[in-house]
């Protein structure tokens, strides 16, 4: 069953290499065959799942890539009941979004392209799951990284996109070497890569535990920078640019999860330090709040949900950060499915309508678009976590762990998220689904400015819109909205296959189920063995049932922030952002991202560039100075030489016998013996 | 002192005069022509001094190649290098060079003085008489022929090389000379 | 003796110069046709000379020994051991591909392709020759075509890089003789047979300061920190095909040198010198890197970039431990191909564009996809992405490194952000984002003789980049003697080290 | 016949204002004659001291004989140069003949 897994990774970079190489000019082939060969991944990996529920329990196979002297690196597949779930999770959302993408990317030049990259993508992540050593991991890590730079700047031409996935790549860089400098310490100390290994060393104390603390906080500091935790966020919303498919798959289901994946993976290391958790639930827990406050302020629909994303990253991080193992990967998995559709639904909704993304130009598109609208309703309230929707069971799950784990503080700031995420996931549903249609929507396929959120003093005067854009009128919208109709097929099956899993996957955690989610996936103690504690823990952990307090809790404030939602944008009459004047300038301060971005950019012009330029001014100027000052020193000593040779005959003979003169007074004077030998000597 | 002691003191001295003045002559003469006829009056001291060190062939080659051959030549040159005023053409350079040079050539006078006046040994004192019936010339065309032939054959040729070459450093119309420069155009051909 | 490969590999390339010269100036087919031969053959064998290479055995195969002049002990000695087949390899790929780069070059091809010949030959001398004099005289002997390949087909400032290069490259060597002079007569063994020497036993004292007279010799021409100002002058003056072979194989001369005469005969020196050479190295890194990124110009950055890169190797060096040494050579492999392939793609932008200021360039992707694609891979080689050769260089360098120099290993590592950043920054600027120059619309992508060159080099990058062990064992053999010799204390490079080194290295 | 000294000083006199001459002078006729006046110095010397030391030898004479036809030479090949400049330049100033300058 193991080398199956091979095949699952392989098949992807067959298409990506079979693409690129042969059929590059056959669009429709090349799109078939990633979804081929990504469709045979999927049904691999369901037989996979299904082996590993039957049989549960960790099966490793390797093979020896590059040994040299101590260093033994081997390419090698883990499969275990994590990586199973994630080779389903990835395959199952990566086919969805390739079908979705026949659509999406239909008259796209760089069709071919755009699949070959999908193809080496899901290629990467799947070896990122099934890796079985730190270093295997870091490899498809980099990969993953690199397949997000070339997605992300698909449409290279546009200057934003170039630069989106040269900051992406970079920040996820940053992060990578975090990582890779964890790997070189675990590798100084215990000699190996393998996870097993590792775990069996920390476990047997063989790593000091200052070194234990550096190391977890790095593989962290790796995770939170793919992850896109607080402060190495930024990346995720700019990645935007690439096309919707892409963000649907790589920023919001599988690669961004890889951070959380990687830090399941290696939870060995935390466990065995306690302060190396704290870090982790904290940041994880503040990253969530920080970005469900930034997401309530946005404009474009397709940042509205990347910042939700990084909220519920920071959910799963907390989990982990906070013990709670099967609570942060089944979340993952929810997670997976519910964030997917809602970049898909998005994503139909730009492509019909005339490519616009600003949630104020949109409005009342309900009628048009019905099943989009339907599945992405069902999204938000699985994000929200409403009962029995998929985010329920999984975010209850973390809040049950948070609770569990003591941090009273985090419990509450999670149960408060939950309250803005459905406030602004239900803003996004009700400013764009119902309500009146806006005035400044689009009429043709001509690029609008962009209006941010337009403020309700600007649109008090009768008919002039945001930043004096005449509004538009009725007639035109009219016109305009001839052209409005559902998405194809193709698209909204995906979306309902979706809606459906936001919908189901959640009882499979069910709490106090027999074979549940919990019983399947778990942190089975110390390496391999398992320990007794862990076992009882997680046994009394099932039985328990729900956790009723804090479901009520979550309920509430879930219900509470979908009712705040509704009267602030349910029963709008003008396309204008109420929220502005209630919260006023702290409005501006979230719309701008908290400066975080524009302080990078400062940091980077001063400290980064400016220092390039100080030092390439200075090799140019004392380096290169230095060295052309020497030849001119040797020039002008060659100048000063020429001036004894300026063609005077009678110069020539003056320094001659001034030579003479001095021979003769030394001779004569210092050295008398010598001179009478000289002069005397004639006979 | 003895009379002809006193003799050959006061003839030295006036040859001595002749040929200083000469020298001076040459040096101080504005016009080069002056200068070029103290200069033989030199040579004619010279030719003295050495009759009066019984080197008689001697003198009469000086008088005759020198007085005769140099002198005669160095008035042709000037003869054919005249230009406009004669009394400009033996100026000195500039001062900075004049003055170097004197004091070099001062320098060198004094320091030599000093070794020439110091009593070395074995300088003899009064000139050893010359053996009666010594010839000088006649031993001197012995010696020329027997041990010095190959030196006085040389000497033979680098006059006739000294000669041709003369002749054809001189000649009117050099091939591929191109034209006269002019004397501002210094170190531009 | 069978048939003597290592010569042939050498003198290929001459014997294609001599028939050059003996082809009319016009036929500048002939004589493109004529240099791509004689280079493949270079590089057949070479290629043939890794499988050929007995593993097993190790030590130097392919040994020719001619006595030269005994009087001195000096002789033909070519030999290969598993780093001269790597670094002949190296040779060869960026010779051949050299040659098909510059088939556009059109003013005096006949000379051109002579001289490009000569300087292939030399190199590759330098790494087959296992007699210390006959390597210095193919070392010396690769500065004249260096200097006649820039100062004639080169752009901007040509002379006076060409010059610069000269002066600082003699100067380099002037140390190196006197470095090769001094321990001839101290060895007193009248050879000058490398492998003779390694077994002779220098004392701690003589170790010492001729360890440091071999390796500022060397150290001239890696370039290490202050002794590189000639390399971006060079480099950029040179035309493309001329730094590929500079960036390419000749900057690797000098840590080859390091590698096979310092190290192999003055190990105690080694150690000692280890903490300096670190530091220097990662100033090297750092240093050229943000330089790099305040470069305007393209060739500027790569140039940089490249002395950066080779600061990694010279870390890897002065971590003295078998990953460390081997993941320097690696890196002089993957970083001469990667900087063969970058310069050849700048030179191929600048035929076309007549730019090489970044500011002035812009959207190229769209009309040169192949160049541009080529340059994203190159780019992201230089940058170490796996999958690349440079991966594996760099991950072993820093493993070697980490153990020895924990701090001045992490501010290396730290430099990877930093590549990162001023590569991608330059890829987005040339090739991605609109085009803003109008006359850039129509321009013609690569040709076939392009297309050649470009696919060997990215051939052998992903090649190495999945399955380095082809190379990383040739290279184990190649340093098994060197390791050997090395005092075991050499882990322990603080031993020997002064207080205050040892301190600034970062003890462990 | 005086002592020798005197002899020496004489000639060590005549150099000295030969000297001069050559250093100083801008007509290069003039150099040529004063570098004339050096040689016949030197001759004076020679005969002097091999009147005095070595009375049989004739060696000074020789010598003295050799310096003659030297200077001859020399005066002959030197006018005809001077000559030529002239021509070229015009004038017989030393200092603008300074083609062999660095």
């Amino acid at each position: 069953m193991v080398n199956l897994a091979w095949w699952v990774v392989f098949l992807p970079l067959l298409a990506f290499l079979l693409i690129s190489l042969v059929t590059r000019p056959h669009r429709k082939l090349s799109g078939w065959i990633t979804i081929l060969a990504v469709g045979a991944s999927f049904v691999l990996s369901v037989a996979i799942l299904l082996d590993m529920l039957a049989r549960p329990g960790a099966r490793e196979s390797a093979w020896q890539w590059l040994s040299l002297g101590p260093v033994h690196v081997e390419l090698g597949v883990l499969l275990d009941p994590l990586a199973a779930i994630m080779l389903v999770v990835v395959t199952l959302v990566s086919l969805l979004v390739q079908i979705y993408s026949t659509a999406y990317m239909g008259e796209d030049p760089g069709y071919s392209r755009y699949f070959a990259f999908m193809g080496l993508f899901t290629f990467s992540m799947l070896g990122l799951v099934v890796a079985n050593n730190y270093l295997e991991m870091y490899v498809f890590w980099e990969l993953v990284g690199l397949c997000s730079y070339l997605l992300i700047g698909f449409w290279y031409e546009k200057p934003s996109a170039a630069a989106a996935a040269k900051k992406a790549f970079v920040v996820t860089r940053f992060g990578d070497f975090g990582f890779l400098l964890a790997i070189l310490l675990l590798f100084g100390h215990l000699g190996t890569f393998n996870f097993g290994e590792v775990a069996q060393g920390v476990a047997d104390g063989r790593l000091p535990a200052a070194a234990v603390t550096a190391a977890a906080l790095l593989v962290f500091f790796g995770a939170a920078g793919k992850s896109a935790q607080f402060p190495l966020h930024v990346w995720l919303p700019d990645a935007m640019e690439g096309p919707t498919p892409v963000s649907a798959l790589i920023h919001a289901a599988t690669m961004v999860a890889a951070g959380v994946y990687l830090v399941a993976r290696t939870y060995g290391l935390f466990v065995s330090s306690a302060a190396s958790l704290l870090v982790v639930a904290y940041i994880g827990g503040f990253t969530a709040l920080f970005a469900a406050t930034i997401a309530i302020a946005q404009s474009d629909i397709k940042r509205i949900v990347a910042y939700s994303t990084i909220s519920q990253l920071g959910y799963m991080m907390m989990a982990l950060g906070a013990g709670g193992f099967t609570a942060g990967v089944f979340h993952l998995m929810t997670h997976a499915f519910f964030k997917a559709l809602l970049f898909l639904g998005a994503g139909s909704v730009i492509l019909m309508y005339f490519h616009e993304q600003n949630i104020w130009r949109m409005g009342g598109l309900y009628r048009y678009m019905k099943i989009t609208a339907i599945t992405m309703i069902v999204a938000a309230l699985a994000n929200a976590g409403l009962f029995p929707f998929a985010g329920f069971f999984s975010k209850d799950e973390i809040l049950v762990a948070v609770k569990e784990s003591g941090h009273l503080g985090l419990y509450w700031i999670g149960a408060f998220t939950a309250l803005l995420t459905a406030f602004y996931m239900f803003r996004l549903v009700f400013v764009v689904f119902f309500g009146p249609r806006s005035e400044f929507s689009p009429s043709g396929h001509e690029a609008l400015p962009d209006i941010g959120n337009p403020r309700p003093a600007q649109v008090e005067a009768p008919g002039a819109g945001a930043s004096g854009e005449p509004a538009v009128s009725a007639q035109a919208r009219a016109e305009a909205d001839k052209h409005l109709h559902e998405s194809p097929a193709v698209v909204t099956l995906p979306l309902m296959i979706l809606a459906f899993l936001s919908i189901v996957a959640g009882f499979w955690g069910w709490p106090g189920l027999s074979h549940g989610f919990g019983s399947f996936v778990f942190f089975s103690g110390a390496g391999a063995g398992g320990g007794a504690a862990a076992e009882a823990a997680r046994a009394a952990h099932a039985a328990a049932g729900f956790d009723w307090p804090t479901v009520i809790v979550s309920n509430f404030f879930v219900l509470l922030g979908l009712l705040l939602a509704w009267v602030l944008y349910g029963r709008r009459r003008r396309a204008a952002d109420p929220l502005a004047e209630i919260l006023g300038p702290v409005f501006t301060v979230l719309e701008h991202k908290y400066y975080v971005d524009e302080f990078y950019l400062w940091f980077i012009r001063h400290f980064v560039d400016g220092g390039a330029a100080v030092l390439a001014w200075i090799d140019a100027n004392i380096v290169n100075g230095i060295a052309n000052g020497i030849g001119a020193l040797l020039m002008g000593i060659g100048g000063l030489l020429r001036l004894f040779q300026n063609g005077w005959v009678q110069r020539y003979a003056l320094i001659f016998f001034i030579a003479v003169l001095v021979l003769v007074a030394v001779l004569v004077y210092r050295e008398p013996a010598l001179t009478a030998a000289i002069v005397g000597g004639a006979r | 002192m003895s009379t002809d002691q006193l003799g050959s003191l006061l003839v030295f001295a006036g040859l001595a005069f002749l040929v200083v003045g000469g020298g001076l002559g040459v040096v101080f003469f504005r016009n080069v022509f002056h200068a070029a006829v103290s200069m033989a009056f030199a040579f004619l001291g010279v030719a003295g001094i050495y009759f009066s060190l019984q080197a008689d062939f001697l003198g009469v080659i000086q008088v005759l190649i020198y007085i005769g051959a140099v002198a005669v030549i160095i008035a042709f040159a000037i003869m054919l290098t005249r230009r406009g005023d004669m009394a400009e053409t033996n100026r000195f350079v500039s001062p900075g060079q004049l003055a170097l040079g004197a004091l070099t050539a001062a320098g060198l006078w004094v320091a030599l003085l000093g070794l020439g006046l110091s009593q070395w040994p074995g300088q003899p004192a009064q000139a050893p008489p010359l053996p009666a019936g010594t010839d000088l010339t006649l031993s001197l065309g012995q010696l020329l022929l027997s041990q010095m032939a190959l030196p006085f054959e040389i000497a033979a040729v680098l006059l006739l090389v000294a000669l041709v070459g003369a002749v054809l450093i001189a000649r009117e119309d050099h091939p591929g000379q191109g034209r006269r420069e002019q004397p501002g155009e210094v170190g531009k051909s | 003796m069978s048939f003597p490969v290592l010569s042939t590999i050498v003198f290929a390339p001459l014997a294609g110069a001599l028939v050059i010269a003996c082809l009319p100036a016009a036929r500048k087919e002939a004589i493109r046709w004529v240099a791509a031969v004689a280079a493949g053959v270079s590089f057949a064998l070479s290629l043939w000379l890794v499988f050929a290479y007995n593993q097993a055995a190790g030590g130097v195969q392919f040994v020719e020994n001619v006595p030269w002049f005994p009087s001195f002990g000096v002789s033909y000695h070519l030999g290969a051991d598993g780093i001269s087949v790597v670094m002949l390899l190296l040779t060869g790929i960026v010779g051949f591909t050299g040659v098909f780069v510059s088939w556009g070059i059109e003013e005096r091809v006949k000379e051109f392709f002579i001289t490009l010949l000569a300087l292939m030959f030399a190199v590759s001398g330098v790494f087959a020759s296992f007699d210390l004099l006959l390597l210095f005289i193919f070392f010396e002997f690769a500065v004249l075509p260096k200097f006649v390949l820039i100062s004639v087909w080169g752009s901007t400032k040509k002379e006076y890089a060409a010059m610069k290069l000269a002066l600082y490259l003699v100067l380099g060597s002037a140390f190196t003789l006197l470095g090769i002079l001094s321990l001839y007569f101290v060895a007193g063994i009248h050879s000058m047979d490398l492998i003779q020497l390694a077994n002779h036993p220098f004392t701690h004292g003589q170790q010492l300061w001729l360890f440091a007279l071999v390796f500022l010799g060397f150290a001239v021409q890696v370039p290490v920190w202050p002794l590189h100002s000639w390399l971006p002058d060079a480099h950029v003056a040179a035309p493309s095909a001329g730094s590929m072979m500079l960036a390419g194989v000749v900057m690797k001369l000098g840590a080859y040198g390091i590698l096979r005469v310092a190290l192999t005969l003055f190990p105690q020196g080694a150690v000692y010198w280890a903490p300096v050479v670190a530091v220097l190295a990662v100033i090297n890194v750092l240093y050229a890197a943000f330089v790099a990124m305040g470069q305007k110009d393209l060739k500027y950055l790569i140039a940089n970039s490249s002395i950066s890169h080779m600061g990694y190797a010279v870390l890897g060096i002065a971590a003295l431990t078998l990953s460390g040494l081997s993941g320097a050579v690696l890196q002089m492999f993957a970083h001469g191909i990667m900087a063969a392939l970058l310069f050849a793609l700048v030179g191929m932008t600048y035929d076309r564009t007549h730019t090489r200021q970044i500011a002035e360039m812009g959207g190229l992707a769209r009309v040169l996809p192949v160049i541009a694609t080529a340059f994203v891979i190159a780019g992201l080689a230089s940058v170490g992405l796996p999958g690349t050769a440079s991966f594996w260089s760099e991950f072993l360098v820093f493993v070697g490194s980490f153990g020895i120099f924990r701090v001045l290993a992490i501010l290396a590592i730290f430099c990877i952000v930093i590549t990162a950043y001023y590569i991608l920054k330059a890829v987005q600027r040339v090739y991605f984002g609109p085009i803003r120059v109008e006359k850039f619309q129509k321009l013609h992508d690569a040709r076939w003789s392009d297309w050649v060159a470009l696919s060997i080099i990215i051939v052998f990058i992903v090649g190495v980049g999945a399955y380095p062990s082809l190379l990383t064992d040739l290279i184990q053999t190649g340093l098994a003697p060197i390791m050997a010799r090395l005092p075991e204390s050499a882990t322990a490079a603080t031993a020997f080290g002064a207080g205050w080194l040892a301190w600034l290295g970062g003890a462990r | 016949m005086v002592p020798l000294p005197y002899y020496f000083a004489l000639s060590l006199t005549l150099f000295s204002i030969g000297l001069f001459g050559a250093l100083t002078k801008r007509n290069a006729i003039t150099v040529l004659m004063s570098i004339e006046l050096m040689l016949n110095a030197v001759n004076i010397n020679l005969v002097a001291f091999s009147r005095f030391i070595t009375p049989q030898a004739l060696l000074g004479h020789l010598f003295v004989i050799f310096t003659i036809t030297v200077a001859a030479a020399e005066v002959a090949v030197g006018l005809a140069l001077v000559l030529t400049l002239n021509r070229h330049r015009d004038s017989v100033n030393l200092q603008d003949f300074t083609w062999l300058r660095g």
